[in-house]
């Protein structure tokens, strides 16, 4: 059901852990979905020099947050903005209709570690417009059926 | 190494049942209701295995039925039920952890105008006999009850609902797929009316299971169309698969007890041994009354299907209650009627025992999984706030 | 001599059929619905089986939906529609040659309050456009024609039906049991909704079929529960049976002109030899719009079960339209339904074909058959009468 991308990934995830003192934090889920995905940054100069996650979830949440973090490091902040869950789940080789969200989950977790990070320094990226904050309660996520 | 630890989900079929089988897949291919020797020799075939199955239940041979699963099996009991007595009520009482068969033929009905209560059940999965009684109405038609729950191998006081069914004078069906192959039934003395059984879950074949159906007991059909099954159950009969079951419920039944002796042994070396080793772990069931070959743990702070992920990268087959395993939202609906919350319902192992396990294949999990629930712990953000004291 | 002709009643399983199901009977033993490997092998066989049927019938895959047999599939498209269109309408229209596994259905909903017109046929067994256009109601919801009869081989005009359906806007079922493997059915053409199938007709294992379901026809479960066969069709699935069900159509279908030549000429052959040779005697049936292994004769004066047990005892396996052969008291509703008179009706004899038969099996029919016929008309009292001239 998964691609080999994402059992490489699943297997040896890249980024793994935390930051002690991390420019920005963001997470995103919630265990009742049976997703967290926790991200955190090092900021220099709007370049992201560092990135670590830590996931509560399935074999495509994980490889996502691996995938997603490999994706953006040494990237602008902007650029991070930029990546989609299509491009996560792409660079997997795809992922299954129904696990589709992980990589959602991904994407949002990149997003509101970069509004914790505007907040922090009072900044504004074009990529944070109309941006709104996960209450942390709310069913986010959608698993998609088929049909 | 290999090793099949999901004997719940499904059984690999024996030898001697395949081997029974094997002249009804080639020489042996007549139409049981044919009147010439081809079909002869299947009508046979139908027979002695419809009798070796009376024989396990002690019922007589006429009160079974043979169906394409256990699937089959319930729906006809629960829907030919209510649509034969919708006329004296329509009123069920089931409970909330039946298997998706029973759950799903009721939630059907209740869009078609029935009534349905779902029992809870206590943190052990057991249902409570008085609110059974209170439950009951006058236009109450049926009571299911699975006998053994096929997620925490809980096993529910039978005897005691089937007593209650009899002095209310409502029809009582259990699920007893599960069951079927690791207990005794002997519907002489059992109050029950009907009992679902599939043969995939002892070493048959899969896609063929019965109905135990009381003399006497009237429901409606679920297939009409040709003779078979005296006239119950249409379709042309799965010769092979009901020879196939007719044999394997032969083998299990032979010795039992020995059986259950060999599995629970086995399943306690399992269970304790993991929960020693692993913190943060509980048992989910009856610690007692459970099936011999069921072990069912939740791991806190991480999640079902990146575990059996990883106990399938080192050749172990499991399960989980968890909703990533099967797309949908809500964790397993047993764990949570049980009280699990969401997370820990989600990070829930379940690991079936079988006739081929051997003590080598529990000690590989026990040294393989260990390693595993913390690597994933390791990942997730709800342990670190465990290390960090914030619990 | 062993000569079985009764492929309408089953086949055997083919040795190539036998050979895929195989490592499904051993060791490739897991449930499709389980995440580790013992469960990936398994669902990867059922979606090449699944492609496999979906391009004989030139259908998408997810329009496949495997059953436990063709009165399962039978009973779910009708049962299904009927329930699921009840708030549109109650009217269901069918033929009153139909198998019982949609006649039986038919009457059942009757009783649950549908009105159902079993639509005549002619003398030749086919029904009459007219009368179905006539027949259509503002609140027909469901045809369901059978694409050609089990019992004498008439192929119905299956696809002007569809138009009519078509332009009703009324959904259509048709019962292609027998068709399937003989004759070519595109459903990119063909306007149909709904068709049953079943293995056991094509060398394939007794107990699976399918049902073919158009994409965005909408019709209620006829067996709720765990979420397989896209949560339409609950239970474990019969993997092996599937896999065999899969094999066995691709084989019907490499080449099914060569076959369909094949058979039609033994058929020929075998049917004009008896006819000659053989005096009161009539062919049931249409005479060219036929199933090219259908050969259906009505010997008078005669009764069929006797003929059987003759033919019988010198190793021929048929089959007849006769009350006798079934218990039940009134000859083949399908017999009366082209007009035979009781007596008549008794007489028939079915002989089917198939890819095993030979010219030899036909010539030792030839041979055995008259003096039988002629055997039991010189003990039958309607036959003096014959020679008496009183006729
Ligand atoms: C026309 C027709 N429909 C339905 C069926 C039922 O199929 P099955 O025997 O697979 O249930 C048969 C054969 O028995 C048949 O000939
Ligand atoms: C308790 C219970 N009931 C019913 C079923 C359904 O049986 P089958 O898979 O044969 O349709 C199962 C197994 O899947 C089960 O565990
Ligand atoms: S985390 Fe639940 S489906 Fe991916
Ligand atoms: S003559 Fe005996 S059953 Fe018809």
């Amino acid at each position: 059901m998964y691609s080999e991308k994402v059992m490489e990934h699943f297997t040896n995830p890249r980024n793994v852990g935390e930051i002690a003192d991390a420019d920005a934090i963001g997470q995103v889920g919630n265990p009742k979905c049976g997703d967290i995905m926790k991200m955190y940054f090092k900021i220099e100069n709007d370049v992201i020099v560092d990135v670590k996650f830590k996931t509560f979830g399935c074999g495509s949440a994980i490889a996502s947050s691996s995938m997603a973090t490999e994706l953006i490091k040494g990237k602008t902040i902007d650029e991070a903005l930029a990546l989609s869950n299509r491009a996560v789940a792409d660079a997997l080789d795809g992922l299954p209709p129904v696990k589709m969200h992980c990589s959602v989950l991904a994407e949002e977790a990149i997003k509101s570690a970069m509004f914790d990070f505007a907040q922090r320094h009072q900044r504004e990226f074009e990529g944070l417009k109309g941006y709104q904050p996960p209450t942390g309660d709310e069913d986010h996520h959608d698993h998609g059926e088929e049909e | 190494m290999n090793v099949y630890l999901d004997y719940s989900a499904t059984t690999p079929v024996k030898p001697e049942v395949l081997e029974a089988m094997m002249p009804f897949l080639t020489q042996q291919y007549g139409n049981p209701s044919s009147l010439h020797r081809f079909g002869r020799e299947s009508r046979k075939a139908v027979d002695v295995a419809r009798d070796q199955i009376a024989k396990t239940l002690n019922a007589s041979p006429d009160e079974i039925f043979f169906t394409g699963g256990g699937s089959e099996a319930d729906n006809w009991a629960i829907k030919g039920t209510a649509y034969a007595l919708q006329s004296k009520g329509r009123h069920i009482i089931t409970t909330a952890i039946e298997h998706h068969a029973v759950l799903h033929a009721c939630e059907y009905l209740e869009k078609e105008g029935f009534q349905v209560t779902y029992l809870p059940v206590d943190e052990s999965g057991l249902i409570s006999l008085e609110d059974l009684k209170n439950a009951i109405k006058s236009d109450t038609i049926l009571i299911s009850v699975m006998y053994a729950n096929n997620e925490i191998g809980t096993i529910q006081p039978i005897e005691e609902i089937g007593r209650i069914a009899r002095e209310h004078r409502v029809l009582f069906h259990t699920d007893a797929v599960q069951t079927y192959g690791h207990l005794v039934m002997d519907t002489k003395q059992l109050p029950v009316d009907m009992i679902s059984i599939s043969a995939h879950k002892l070493y048959g074949p899969k896609g063929v299971g019965a109905l135990y159906l009381r003399k006497g007991v009237r429901i409606h059909n679920l297939i009409h169309g040709g003779g078979q099954e005296k006239k119950k159950r249409a379709g042309t009969e799965n010769i092979a698969g009901i020879v196939g079951f007719g044999k394997a419920a032969e083998l299990a039944y032979t010795d039992v007890e020995a059986h259950d002796q060999r599995l629970t042994a086995l399943r306690d070396n399992l269970k304790n041994r993991l929960m020693e080793t692993i913190p943060y772990t509980r048992l989910n069931g009856h610690p007692e009354r459970r099936l011999c070959n069921n072990v069912n743990l939740s791991f806190e702070f991480i999640e079902g299907e990146s575990m059996l992920l990883s106990l399938d990268m080192v050749g172990i087959g499991a399960s989980s209650g968890s909703a990533c395993t099967s797309g949908s939202l809500d964790p397993s609906h047993v764990l949570l009627a049980i009280g699990l919350s969401h997370e820990i319902a989600h990070g829930s192992l379940r690991l079936t025992l079988g006739d081929m396990t051997t003590q080598e294949e529990i000690d590989y999990v026990v040294e393989q999984l260990p390693p595993i629930v913390q690597r994933l712990r390791d990942m997730s953000p709800l342990y670190e706030q465990v290390k960090e004291g914030n619990r």
